[in-house]
């Protein structure tokens, strides 16, 4: 895909003299120039709060704001629009999923071992306000997740990330919602590694709740999504409180506005809205399918370079595979890893990427992540593989 | 003068008609639009699956009143089935005006109440 | 301040043929280039995720993160910059006040009558989760509030707007915070409305939180603060889990990060702290002095012109309000003046400006309101009066 | 070949001093590095208001074990006025590289742990 290159501003930068070859698009994606200008012209020329506005520039941003709502509806293949609630991130979007269910939730609360902080911390909180027991489905020697279907039983919710953003696997959703679904458990899912990289359908894959961040998809930081089914969200509590999610206010008492403005406080990041829609038609014009066919194609060639120089954490087969690679290097630390790779311009990720009991699991401290994306290319894994040849060499001279 | 404040919508708001009480009505309906705080109640009689009577209470936008205004005399022997087949276009052309979004959910609020209460009243038919 | 206005391209767009007199920067600013520049150049040069990253990018994305907090403490003359936390807004900064105290509260909860709903419902909602009392410091006819004095008794927390964004009411902020301090009540000052628009020193208010949003002081929309005394930071709980804020995690515990990084859940809104910093500069370059005073200047001419045409809501004088005029005109709905304004290309607000309560206390439903900023000039005063009185023409012909 | 990582710091990273416990040490703890997951633990033995022994265990980039080792060979029969007065300067100093603002974290790791136990220790000497 190497002609989208051009539209990404930041891959012309050289770092300490050298191409910059960004390898952390797991971390946070780079953004394409429609993007970036969707947002200038934003503030440029209609910017206003939304809602309630009258005026014709606050019913042009509550149009542009809507719109990017519809966007993301359909991107997930979502049934009705309102049941895309913007958030900061998919962070915070966990939480609104957790705490929002807070008089929903009995029984057992059903996570995997490969969850990212985010997807285990409101969890967590949410059993130990609620005195629920945590249960964890674990997962294979390879990085693939065991049968859950014993531990479903009893289970109100079972929090699972379509994929990991360690191991790379990509757990079967459609099969683990369709087991649920007998057990008449809530499934959430963590989409963050999966939304930006594969085309996901919230309603073929029976997706009760779905996370994501917009600057995991080549759309600007600060906004989210947690989609959630409409029946389920009207069962839910909103979480933080003020301003547009109210219907009628008193001193002492309020009731909730309609969906999905229920669990939207406060001015909302209106510019970000603008931005991730770009970002949606961006990739959308490049095809979610081909987008997986790209990750597919260079974590095979990724994995096949690597596999003789260091150690591949996860399944050997890039199909199962998201579109990163963890590894270790024997004695070598990840941060060492990456101070070097970086004085050849060559940006990767190291530490326990937020998944410090999944690597605590795997007997290890940290790790080094390599990530793609659309606008990786060949040379960059050429690049890497000559990166970590000179790693060893300093650590073993 | 401007294109949105029509001779017939000034009208209405100065000389709303059907507003006010009905005592005995079938079904009463409060509603209010959350973005802007209009309010309106609506007061319903039914025979059988037709509107009788209709009259409304409440305060709000001149946009909103004469749309109140001109919905009840209108509605007024039509049958619930032709009511609740009325869309966002039938009530633009009633007031005969271009709104903007924001202003349209104002002209809305009453046919929406209306439906409110219509499908409240066939709920009671139905329980018996 | 005219010489400003050539900063903000918004400023050249016509609406309905006619000239944009934008008045409704209460409800949210408009952004100078320098704003819009400095967010894509972040986009364009160094966009990455921050902390824990070791590539040069990470680097310099984590260090202008850190730096827009330091402008930030530095503006409110923090006397330490990890007293600030970044939010996404004014709303959010308040339910992370009011929720963070959870097992500090106790007594009363102390509120005024003139509250916006996002320094209400947070503390509604917290009386109702700790069985609390709800107490409200009441306003007389002018608009001025009630001596707290006695009411102050057993509050745990009294959380006021230093600026009404109804009534304009600047509070004495100074005075009733060395009262608060006799009864050890901590002070959660509402910043929205005077944050942008007036020198504050929380250490000489006395301020022990203090929330705003970075879109109402020509910065960019998804990014506020919650400022907190360090003492008070450590004693309080996150409310959102997951990501940065952690220290340790197993699959079952977790322990939380030092200040701020425990109240900052997900990848943050980086791009928008670029572009908070960029706003803060433009401020500081204008002087919040010079700000305040001009806000001053136009209010008086305002209020002078207006006075024979509609009724106005708050104090009299200019020297004790901030820089809006919320109004009604008899029998006319205030959305009705705002779309017949609009025609003429002038963009005020109308409706409850999210405060029900208080406009029910009024005796209104609804108010008309213009507020001014750095850019307004006298030429948009005498625009809306012309505007008004087309209004009167309408419905009265 | 990289400018970081010197020939000294490899030394002390592939043959680390003071690396191990103290089993009759005055203090000892633990810290981590919650940006990065880095952990140490750190023993000392007093002499008055002196470091008379020092020992450390954990887990590590080069640059934090590099750090850890060359410290506790400078800090030994070091006062605690002198260890107290150390900042990052110092260490950057000691290490002989630049560091960038992340990697400086890792670096100055085994100093905050040293500090942290000196005030541990002369907390218990000021109770009795
Ligand atoms: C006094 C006051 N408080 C709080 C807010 C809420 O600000 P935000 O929407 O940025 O959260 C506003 C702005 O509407 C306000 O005027
Ligand atoms: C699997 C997974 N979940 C959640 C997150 C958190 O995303 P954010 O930081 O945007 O909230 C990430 C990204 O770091 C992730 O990889």
């Amino acid at each position: 895909m190497k002609k989208y290159r051009k539209d990404f501003p930041i891959l012309k930068r050289k770092i300490n003299g050298k191409r910059l070859v960004y390898l952390d698009s797991a971390a946070t994606s780079q953004k394409p120039i429609q993007v970036i200008n969707a947002i200038a012209n934003f503030y440029k020329t209609f910017n206003a709060n939304i809602h309630r506005s009258i005026h014709t520039l606050g019913e042009e941003a509550t149009k542009a704001y809507e719109e990017a709502r519809e966007a993301v509806a359909s991107f997930i293949n979502a049934e009705h629009k309102e049941e895309v609630i913007f958030v900061r991130n998919t962070t915070e979007a966990l939480n609104i999923a957790a705490f929002g269910l807070r008089n929903i939730v009995k029984g057992k609360l059903l996570l995997t071992e490969m969850e990212h902080h985010s997807n285990l911390l409101p969890w967590q909180q949410l059993a130990k306000l609620k005195h629920l027991e945590l249960d964890f489905i674990s997962f294979d020697k390879d990085g693939y997740l065991d049968e859950p279907e014993e531990k479903l039983k009893g289970a109100s919710v079972l929090a699972i990330t379509q994929a990991s953003n360690v191991l790379g696997t990509i757990n079967p959703i459609k099969k683990i919602t369709e087991k649920a679904k007998e057990y008449g458990t809530i499934v959430v899912v963590d989409g963050a590694q999966s939304v930006p990289h594969m085309p996901v359908d919230v309603q073929k894959l029976g997706i009760d709740m779905l996370a994501f961040s917009a600057h995991k998809m080549l759309g600007p930081t600060g906004i989210g999504v947690l989609y959630a089914k409409k029946e389920l969200l009207e069962k839910m509590e909103p979480v933080m409180f003020g301003s547009e999610m109210i219907k009628e206010v008193s001193f002492t008492e309020a009731t909730w506005n309609e969906l999905p403005y229920k669990f939207e406080y406060g001015t909302p990041h209106i510019a970000g809205a603008v931005g991730f829609k770009a970002a949606i038609d961006y990739l959308q014009e490049v095809g979610m399918r081909n987008v997986r066919k790209h990750d597919e194609r260079i974590t095979t060639y990724a994995l096949k370079r690597l596999k003789n120089i260091v150690s591949i954490i996860g399944p050997k087969k890039a199909e199962d595979r998201s579109g990163l690679i963890a590894f270790t290097m024997g004695d070598i630390h990840p941060h060492d890893i990456a101070t070097i790779l970086n004085e050849e311009g060559i940006a990767i990720r190291s530490g326990h990427h937020c998944a410090m009991p999944l690597h605590r699991k795997l007997g290890i401290q940290a790790s080094a992540r390599a990530s793609f994306y659309l606008y990786t290319i060949k040379e960059d894994v050429d690049a890497l593989v000559e990166g970590l040849k000179k790693v060893r060499e300093v650590f073993e001279r | 003068m401007s294109d949105i404040y029509s001779e017939i919508i000034l009208n209405h708001w100065k000389s709303p008609r059907n507003r006010g009480k009905i005592d005995d009505a079938d079904v009463v309906i409060k509603d209010s639009n959350p973005l802007c705080g209009d309010e309106i109640t609506m007061y319903m009689k039914f025979d059988d699956d037709k509107i009788k009577q209709v009259s409304f209470e409440g305060k709000g936008c001149a946009i909103s009143q004469a749309s109140a205004s001109m919905l009840t005399e209108f509605v007024k022997g039509k049958s619930i089935d032709e009511i609740i087949k009325m869309n966002s276009n039938k009530v633009q052309k009633m007031l005969g005006v271009k709104l903007s979004a924001t202003r349209l959910k104002c002209a809305l609020l009453p046919l929406k109440s209306l439906k409110l209460g219509i499908y409240s009243y066939l709920g009671k038919k139905l329980a018996g």
